[in-house]
This record gives C-alpha cells, sequence and structure tokens, in this order.
C-alpha cells in the first residue's frame, strides 16, 4: 500500500465577507492557483472530492454548478456534505485503493450568505430542538458551562485561549482577524450566551481551501516535500445534548485513539510536535486537549496557564489563530490540516514554529456539541 | 492493491408514503433490515456511509446528526455523501472504496429521502437552481429532462412512442417487485398514451412517482465473506463521474459523462461487449425517454440505437439483457434512496434472491444511477463469482 | 394511552444575500440597459460561454474577454409545459426551450413565444423579444420568436 | 460595487413524528411528561428518541412510564443576543408559500431574548431535558442544581412549547 501524501494546497483568503465575488468564482481562483502552484495540469487530475452544504450556499445539491468551477468536468467525483478535512479522509482511503495517482479536494463555504445560526438551528431536530432557538453559540455555552461545573475550570482559563490565539493570528498572513486582545478585554466582554462572551466566539468568515493529495511516487514529482497522511480516525456520538456527558467527548476521544493506533502513537504529547484543532470556541480548545489525550480529563487548563501550548511552547496548539482567527463553514477543518502543513514544511513565514517539526495533528469537527470529530495525522 | 469486496447485506423499505415513520424510524428499518438479511448486528459494523440529498427537502441541515444512531453508528464512524439524486450510489461507492481501502472490515452504507415532508416536492426542488441565475426562472426537473428527450427523439428519429414502451415495460416489471410504488397490471400502451401530456414529450406515464424510502447494503472485506454469507455480490468495481452543467458544446441529447463512467468500468472488470457478458442491468429511468438514453451511454447499443434495442424487445424479462426487472425509478421515486436500489437490485440477481422478479442464471450484473443536472453518472459492477 | 400527535406543520424561512460577483452583475446589466447579451471568451479553447463568466467551463481555464454574442440563435431543444409547479416563468402551457445563440458555445435556456406551440422544432431561428420595462433579470427578455425566413 | 440578491428559502412542512416522538408530543398536549425505559440498558430517556443509541432498541416498543413533574437543572445557558435577526411577516411567509395554507403551517422561530436554556434531569429520568426558562426572576435564581417544574400552556397542540417554561421551585 503507497503511502499517500498531500503534494500541494492553496487557500483563499478568509473575509468576514467576500461581496463582491460569487461562490463559483471563490471556488474558480482556489483551485486554478493551487494547479499554477504545482504545475499540474486539470487532465493530470484523476478524482476530485469536494465538501460543501446546501444551507451554506442556499443552493441544493450544490456541487451541481460547483462542479464546473473546480474543473469537474468529466472526471471522477463525489461529493462529502462535512468539513473539507472529512473529504481528505474520503479521498485518502479512495488512494489507498491504488486505483488513481491523486485527489483534487476542495472546500468552500461563504457562511456570509446566510450566517451560521440559522445552519445550525436547521441542524436541530424538529421536535426536541428546533423551536428552542438551539444554535452554534447557545449549544456551546451549554457545554461550556457544564464543563467548567464538572472540573472548576474558570471563564479566565478559557480566555487565555483567545489571548493566545489571537497572538498567533496577528502573525498569520493567511487568517482574517490579525488583531491581539488582552485578558482583560476578553473578560470585559459581554456575554452573548453565559458563560460564552463576545470575545470567545469565532468570527463568521467566507473562504475555499483546495489541496492535491497523491500517491507517494506522484508527490515526488510535484514537491521534493511532501505531507504523508499517516493515519485518520473519525467518529460521531450521540445527538441528543440530554443523552451524553457534555463535559467531555467521547467521539473525541474514539477518533484520537483510532489515528494514534494506526501510527502507533502512545503519548501524542510527546510523540507529536504541534496541533491544529478546530478549537471553535474559546473552552472548547481546553475540552479538545483532554479528548485528544493531551492530558488528563479536567486538566486542559493547566497545559495553557503552564505556557505548554503557547508558540513557543513545548507542544504549540493553533499557532496559526486557529478558529477564533478564521472559521469558514464547511472550510475550517481542512484549513487546520494546511496550516500543519505550512508549519511541518518550514514555509509559515513570519508564522513559523522554530522547534523541530516532524508529526502534527490537525483536528476538525462537524455538529453541535462536538458530537462529531476528525483526527489527522501527518508528518514529514 | 484494492482488496475484494463483497455485498453480503441488502435492507430495503417499501417506497410509499410512510405517514407513521419519522425520518431516523425509517433509516432505522433500512439498517435493521440489512442487518437482518445479513446475520449481523451493529457492533459488527466499523464504519457507516451516510447517503441523503438536498436538506431541502425534509428541511432537515445534515440530516446524519440527527439519524445516526438510529442506523446503528453510535461512537462509530460515520460520514454523509451528498450527490443530489445519485447520492443512494454515491453512498454505496463510498463504502465499497471505504472496505477496499483495507482500512474497514465492514461497513454500512445507507441512503434515502421522505419527499412527503413537504407539501409539495417541486418547491424543495426548486432551491436547486442557482438563485441568480435560474431560481426566479426555474425550468423544472420534468422540463429538464423534457429537452433532454425531445433532443434525443429529434436526433435519431424516434417518437414519445418509445418513451411509452419503457413505461409499460418497467409499470409490468413493478408487479413482481414488493417494495415498488406503483402497482398497474394489465398496464397497456394505451392507457400510457391517454395520460396528460405534461411537459412535451414527456406524459405523466413517463414520469415517477415521489415516495419515502430507505435503501441500506453492508459491504465485507472478502476474508470476512465467507464467515457472513455462502451467496454474496461480489463487487467488480464501482465509477462515479460528473459530465458537468454548462459546458461548452454540451449535446443534452448524449451523455457523455455516463459512456466516460462505463468505458472506465468496462476497462477495471475486464468486460469487452457489455451486451453479451452484462446478465441484467438496472438503470436509472427517473423519465422512460432517458432508459433508451441510457443504453447507448452504457454500450449496450451503439449512439442513436436505444429506441430500435427497446422495439427489439431485447430489453424485456424475456430478452436477452433485461433491463430494471425491479420495475425502475418509474414504478418509485425517494431520491435520496432510488440510485442504492439500482445497485441493491442489481446485486441481488446475481446472489439469486431476487425472488419473483430473478433473472435465470444471472451472474454479471450492473447497477446505474445519475444525479444533479442531469450530470452525475454512478456504476457498479457486481458478480456471482469472485473476481 | 395518550393520542399519538401525527405531524409537526411549520413554515422552515432562511434569509440569503447571495453576490452576484463582477460577470454576472456585468452580465444583467448589460442585459437592463442595453438590451446586450454579453459572453467570455476562453483563453485556452477560445469559445464563448454566456453568461458571462471568469471561467471556461470545459478547459477550466480563465476567460480573457467578455464578448458581446447575438440575441438570436437557432433551438438545441424545447418542451411545452402543461404541468404547474412554483417559480415557473409563466403560467401553463408555455413553450421553453435551450438556445444556441450565435457568437456562444453554450445553451441559452430561455422561453419561445409569438408562435404555436406545435409549429416549434429543433434547429429553428429565433430572435429575442426584449421587455420594455427591464430591472436586470431573465425577464427583460420577454420570449424568443422565430425568424421569419 | 457587484449587485445582491436578498433573498430567502421559505418552505412549508409537515415533518412525520412517528411512534416515539408522537407519543412524547401527544403526552405533553395531555399535560404529561413521558420517560421511556430501554430493556435492555434499563436507561430511562426523557425525553426519547426514535432508538437506544446503545443498544439499538426501537424506543416505541419499551416501556413507557409518565414522570413526576418535577426536575433539576443539569446546565444551563443566559441567550442574551438574537442570533436570527428580523422575524419576516406573517404576510410576506404565506405569500411565500402559496399555494400551502400558513395559518396551517405558522413560522417556526426563537423565543425573544433574553431567555434561558436549560437542560433538566426529570425525576426517574437518567437523561436530561432540554427547555427554556424564561421568567425575569427565574433568570436571575438559576443555577445547575435548582429544582424546577413545568409551566404548561392553555393552548396546547402536541408541540414542544405546549410547556411554555420551567419555574424554579428550589
Amino acid at each position: 500500500m503507497s503511502r499517500i501524501g498531500i503534494a500541494g494546497w492553496n487557500q483563499s483568503s478568509f473575509q468576514e465577507r467576500m461581496e463582491d465575488v460569487n461562490r463559483n468564482e471563490l471556488i474558480f481562483t482556489t483551485v486554478y492557483e493551487l494547479l499554477e502552484k504545482t504545475g499540474v495540469d486539470i487532465e493530470d487530475i484523476d478524482s476530485i472530492v469536494s465538501a460543501s452544504c446546501d444551507t451554506v450556499d442556499g443552493i441544493s445539491i450544490s456541487s451541481a454548478y460547483a462542479d464546473d468551477a473546480m474543473g469537474a468536468f468529466m472526471k471522477e467525483e463525489s461529493k462529502v456534505e462535512e468539513d473539507g478535512a472529512y473529504a481528505l479522509m474520503y479521498a485518502y482511503h479512495r488512494l489507498l485503493m491504488g486505483q488513481w495517482r491523486n485527489c483534487l479536494i476542495v472546500a468552500h463555504g461563504k457562511s456570509s450568505d446566510a450566517g451560521p445560526a440559522f445552519y445550525a438551528n436547521m441542524m436541530c431536530d424538529p421536535f426536541l430542538l428546533r423551536p428552542l432557538g438551539l444554535e452554534t453559540i447557545s449549544s456551546a455555552a451549554l457545554q461550556a458551562a457544564a464543563y467548567y461545573h464538572r472540573y472548576g475550570v474558570s471563564e479566565e482559563d478559557a480566555a487565555r485561549v483567545v489571548v493566545k490565539n489571537r497572538a498567533a493570528g496577528k502573525r498569520n498572513p493567511h487568517t482574517q482577524v490579525r488583531s491581539e486582545v488582552s485578558l482583560e478585554e476578553v473578560l470585559r466582554s459581554p456575554y452573548l450566551a453565559s458563560p460564552i462572551k463576545q470575545l470567545e466566539v469565532p468570527p463568521v468568515s467566507d473562504g475555499a481551501v483546495a489541496v492535491l493529495l497523491a500517491t507517494e511516487d506522484y508527490a515526488r514529482q510535484v514537491t521534493d516535500s511532501p505531507v504523508w497522511v499517516d493515519g485518520v480516525g473519525f467518529c460521531q456520538d450521540v445527538y441528543y445534548p440530554g443523552h451524553k456527558e457534555l463535559s467531555h467527548s467521547v467521539s473525541c476521544q474514539k477518533a484520537a485513539r483510532d489515528a494514534y493506533r494506526q501510527v502507533g502513537i502512545g503519548d501524542p504529547l510527546k510523540e507529536l510536535d504541534l496541533a491544529e484543532v478546530s478549537e471553535g470556541f474559546s473552552f472548547q480548545e481546553l475540552l479538545l486537549y483532554e479528548n485528544l489525550g493531551f492530558c488528563d480529563q479536567g486538566k486542559g487548563a493547566r497545559l495553557i496557564q503552564d505556557g505548554t501550548t503557547d508558540f513557543e511552547g513545548a507542544f504549540p496548539v493553533n499557532p496559526s489563530g486557529g478558529t477564533l482567527c478564521a472559521n469558514a463553514t464547511m472550510v475550517a477543518g481542512l484549513a487546520r490540516i494546511i496550516e500543519c502543513c505550512r508549519q511541518l514544511t518550514r514555509s509559515a513565514g513570519e508564522n513559523q514554529v522554530q522547534k523541530d517539526l516532524n508529526r502534527a495533528l490537525a483536528h476538525a469537527s462537524s455538529g453541535l456539541f462536538l458530537q462529531s470529530n476528525l483526527v489527522t495525522i501527518l508528518s514529514i | 492493491m484494492a482488496r475484494k469486496v463483497a455485498v453480503v447485506g441488502i435492507g430495503m423499505t417499501e417506497n410509499k408514503s410512510h405517514w407513521d415513520m419519522s425520518i431516523p424510524a425509517l433509516y432505522r428499518m433500512g439498517a435493521s433490515r440489512a442487518l437482518e438479511d445479513s446475520g449481523l448486528n451493529v457492533d459488527d459494523l466499523d464504519a457507516v456511509v451516510f447517503g441523503h440529498s438536498p436538506e431541502y427537502f425534509e428541511g432537515i441541515n445534515h440530516p446524519e446528526k440527527w439519524c445516526g444512531e438510529a442506523v446503528g453508528a453510535y461512537n462509530k464512524p460515520l460520514f454523509r455523501i451528498h450527490t443530489g439524486g445519485s447520492v443512494g450510489a454515491s453512498a454505496a461507492i463510498g463504502a465499497y472504496y471505504m472496505v477496499a481501502s483495507g482500512k474497514y472490515d465492514v461497513v454500512l452504507a445507507i441512503s434515502g429521502n421522505k419527499l412527503n415532508e413537504t407539501s409539495s416536492a417541486q418547491i424543495g426542488l426548486s432551491t436547486v437552481y442557482d438563485p441568480i441565475m435560474g431560481r426566479q426562472f426555474a425550468a423544472g426537473a420534468p422540463s429538464a429532462v423534457a429537452l433532454q428527450a425531445n433532443r434525443y427523439y429529434s436526433t435519431h428519429g424516434y417518437s414519445d412512442e418509445h418513451g411509452l414502451m419503457v413505461a409499460v415495460k418497467n409499470r409490468l416489471n413493478a408487479l413482481n417487485n414488493p417494495y415498488a410504488q406503483l402497482k398497474l397490471p394489465g398496464y397497456t400502451l394505451e392507457m400510457a398514451r391517454n395520460t396528460p401530456m405534461l411537459c412535451y414529450p414527456l406524459r405523466m406515464a413517463d414520469m415517477c412517482p415521489t415516495s419515502d424510502a430507505v435503501c441500506c447494503m453492508i459491504f465485507a472485506a472478502e476474508d470476512r465473506v465467507e464467515s457472513i454469507t455462502d451467496n454474496p455480490g461480489w463487487v467488480l468495481n464501482a465509477v462515479s463521474t460528473n459530465e458537468g452543467v454548462d459546458y461548452v458544446d454540451r449535446d443534452w441529447g448524449k451523455p457523455i459523462g455516463l459512456r466516460l463512467a462505463a468505458d472506465k468500468a468496462y476497462e477495471r472488470a475486464g468486460i469487452k461487449d457489455p451486451r453479451q457478458e452484462l446478465d441484467v442491468v438496472e438503470v436509472y429511468d427517473a423519465f422512460s425517454a432517458q432508459e433508451l438514453i441510457w443504453y447507448e451511454g452504457l454500450k449496450l447499443c451503439d449512439w442513436g440505437e436505444g429506441g430500435s434495442l427497446m422495439e427489439s424487445g431485447a430489453t424485456e424479462m424475456t430478452g436477452d439483457i433485461p433491463v430494471n426487472p425491479s420495475g425502475g425509478v418509474l414504478s418509485a421515486n425517494s431520491i435520496g434512496a432510488a440510485a442504492m436500489f439500482r445497485l441493491a437490485e442489481a446485486a441481488l440477481q446475481v446472489m439469486g434472491k431476487a425472488d419473483q422478479r430473478q433473472v435465470e442464471g444471472a451472474r454479471l450484473s450492473l447497477g446505474h444511477g445519475w444525479g444533479g443536472a442531469i450530470q452525475f453518472h454512478t456504476l457498479m459492477l457486481f458478480s456471482k463469482d469472485k473476481p | 394511552m395518550v393520542e399519538m400527535i401525527k405531524k409537526v406543520k411549520r413554515t422552515w424561512y432562511v434569509p440569503y444575500h447571495w453576490c452576484y460577483g463582477k460577470a454576472q452583475t456585468f452580465f444583467f446589466q448589460k442585459m437592463k440597459e442595453e438590451k446586450k447579451i454579453y459572453g467570455a471568451r476562453c483563453s485556452k479553447c477560445g469559445k464563448v460561454v454566456v453568461p458571462v463568466a471568469i471561467f471556461c467551463t470545459r478547459c477550466f481555464a480563465p476567460t480573457d474577454d467578455w464578448v458581446q454574442v447575438e440575441d438570436e440563435g437557432v433551438i438545441h431543444s424545447f418542451t411545452i409545459v402543461n404541468l404547474p409547479y412554483p417559480g415557473q416563468p409563466a403560467t401553463p402551457p408555455y413553450a421553453y426551450a435551450l438556445i444556441k445563440l450565435n457568437g456562444s458555445d453554450n445553451l441559452f435556456m430561455h422561453m419561445i413565444g409569438g408562435v404555436e406551440h406545435e409549429k416549434i422544432e429543433i434547429h429553428m431561428k429565433v430572435k429575442a423579444v426584449w421587455s420594455e420595462e427591464r430591472n436586470g433579470d431573465f425577464y427583460d427578455i420577454q420570449y424568443f420568436e422565430p425568424v421569419s425566413k | 460595487m457587484s449587485r445582491v440578491l436578498d433573498w430567502d428559502i421559505t418552505v412549508s412542512y409537515q415533518w412525520t413524528a412517528g411512534a416515539v416522538y408522537g407519543h412524547f408530543l401527544g403526552g405533553l398536549k395531555e399535560e404529561k411528561i413521558f420517560g421511556v425505559r430501554c430493556e435492555s440498558c434499563s436507561t430511562v430517556y426523557c425525553p426519547p428518541g426514535d432508538v437506544c443509541p446503545q443498544c439499538f432498541t426501537d424506543m416505541a416498543e419499551q416501556t413507557w412510564l409518565e414522570l413526576e413533574q418535577e426536575g433539576e437543572v443539569v446546565s444551563f445557558t443566559k441567550v442574551m443576543e438574537n442570533f436570527f435577526g428580523e422575524r419576516p411577516s406573517d404576510e410576506y411567509l404565506a405569500g411565500r408559500i402559496k399555494p400551502t395554507d400558513y395559518s396551517d403551517h405558522p413560522l417556526i422561530w426563537p423565543p425573544g431574548v433574553p431567555y434561558a436554556m436549560a437542560l433538566i434531569r426529570m425525576k426517574g429520568a437518567d437523561t436530561a431535558f432540554l427547555h427554556l426558562v424564561r421568567d425575569e426572576e427565574d433568570l436571575k435564581k438559576l443555577r445547575i442544581g435548582a429544582k424546577v417544574r413545568p409551566v404548561w400552556k392553555q393552548e396546547r397542540s402536541g408541540y414542544l412549547l405546549d410547556i411554555d417554561q420551567f419555574q424554579i421551585i428550589g
């Protein structure tokens, strides 16, 4: 079974509102630039897996017209209705069959066209959840309240995540929010849905990402520094919030364990060099530390207090600024993967983590209350 | 090289208005029937590929989140595929690829829709059009296919009579299929011809019903197959292509995307002459004229000979290449499950489990689904014998 | 035992703010202000796609020239719609066609009028009949009418 | 500047409740709150879903029990901000879903802010029920561990909001 690697990537800018670009133009420029960067012609692309959502685009069968824009004319193609990281997982397994040399992965999401509240409330079943007005922020707030209560985590610990990620975002030319914020400012910002404050909420983002995944020999023809996909674990747990313990995420634990088993990792904090997680909200990054096995349950705050996960720390997490700096629906998880690629290939420029980097973890999630999680292990 | 994979269990719900079942409950029925058919239980499943077509058909975003546990995916890997009308086949193809990759041994694919959750499926369908380029000017699915049918008929000198022949063949076949929705005993060309002309050249008889349904297929890796079943449906290979929508020089009567898929599938399966080697075919006949066009795309005959092939009777149950013994989409269309029904029916034929609609001695079969703006084509080839 | 609830009937509403983008803004502006139809020429194959787009839908190459095409063309296929459904452009029966506009290499979808439906044929030459009152959408053209021989 | 189309997708739905949701919502219409015990793992779900997630059993066929109308807050959030923008008018919506009858398909729209959503474990249940706390005083007193009881609407139709809100009683 040949190794599978990322031979190239391209990311549009992430903006709060891309008003003078329509969906197909955003997709075309993002994919066309990738082909120019990698010197690969559209004729050489063997297969395409795209990721998008009808509800974000406001168009049913959203890939139908989008396919013309991503070069899928007369191609073997399929579409995943999850974050782009799930499309990379599916493409990874397709390539393991040995039937194709490469697969182009394209994820797009103009979240500003409809806004995340409707997208999230429409995920709620009409009988027990939708009438309550549950959506992204209020569902995260319910999880935060349970997490703080169970493990005695303080709102200040959570606020530190915002300070860390916004400082990283200031250095990252590829992200959207590029300004720092102080701990006091975060703690003073008003509650949107207690205990989540205004500055602890991810921005609305429009953007697209394209990745060229390939078998080892094709990848080496395209680049001399492919980033290997060593393992992918993913999992979905229970739907209704009242049917599960919100202070941790069983599906995140199982996804991480599955990925570590494939790669032979025992202690992720020691055997990984860096992680990019889809933290969504401040507290969720701490909860993800615990459920990705970086530390014990309830001890996530210590990793932020002692600076382990800082930019210069022993185990940097979200040196890109994470989703607190850019959060395009259906794209944010794949963006974490290419942020890992930038770091591993030492092409992150001003934002480059200095320590040795051989193996990184990228995390994506889908659904409310971290119901579904996906962990990708990358190495150089 | 890719691992060999077989279908080891199939679960279908009836195509009708399931007025007494919620969306998760209907999905659960499909999954539990497949588990029962294979003798497996939820703990045996390594992953689930969940198909569901447009969110706005039932007004539920990411329905795989609400319905995941109802298909046995509790704390298991699950991801959703969505390619419009072909989603049922794309989900099955996704499950096949996940097992063939070598990383998952038993994967359940499931797909469906409850089109009766809206007061009119057409409202949901109108959201298929780009809001700026077409939604206020919606062609409507039937009229888009009518443009395809008219182009095809006039280019090759056929008429809507040929479409009616398909409609009658499939409605009579459907009498042998307990899961079909339309049951029209004694259906004749006159009866079909007398139905109103809805979108020239397509009459009501040439069009499919709308129904609620879920279809489920369980795929297993070669070293697990013997322990699960003694008449598996071996997958030779599977292909899904996109032809494109608005591309330069498109001829709406000539499905080059389907021909691309067929060429790749036959080449990978070592099939030289599909007309002779295939024993039975299930195509996505949402509208009668399309079955004639798909004959040509699938190389059951040359370009322009679809109508003549129908006239020859070759595709009847008594012919040498029966098409749609199940009655096809013309007899049952839930959109989300319709394409997987085609693959499931093709698999049942080589598994010898097609009961009254069984084609005697079928060893090699093909299932086809289309979706989107008549642009996605999905194929899966099945064999009784291990490849 | 309580009486079972069968259906929960509700209306679901999602507001959208879709972006035309520069090319489509230009396309509808030309229709509205100058009764002209514009396409874009592919930098690789030289063919013209209508409406204006920044890429060729066959070559996956950028277009490099926005060109006017004729508001006259040939019917590639047509249908007569007798079936009522939401969002349709007119009340049935009306005729609807795929038209290959002179100077364009893909197909333009619009209505056929000014002729009995039985007389409409594939390969028939048709020309646009523009609306007096235009506000930058497909209704700026009323329909396409057969060009008298 | 390029043009923007400000419009919406508006569709009327008739969601089929089925044997489990239909039974639970039927209970609300008659001022009853049901719990359902899965006979293979004996977890009592309130509210139930179509299946017991870990056992894959069909909850319609399990044991349905009427629960005492008191519960305890397990987690909550006070929603201070309206995330959904302006509510469209009924006249506009009626026009958008014609020919379907709007009076038969009222808009589904979130409660007005500020309000709270609370996860409430009903007495006798092993799971929690997400519902509303709206009263100004209750919002101030709301805390994890608070005792609450449902306040029923006069007009009930077999809908989640037949319970208007939960009131703090201790």
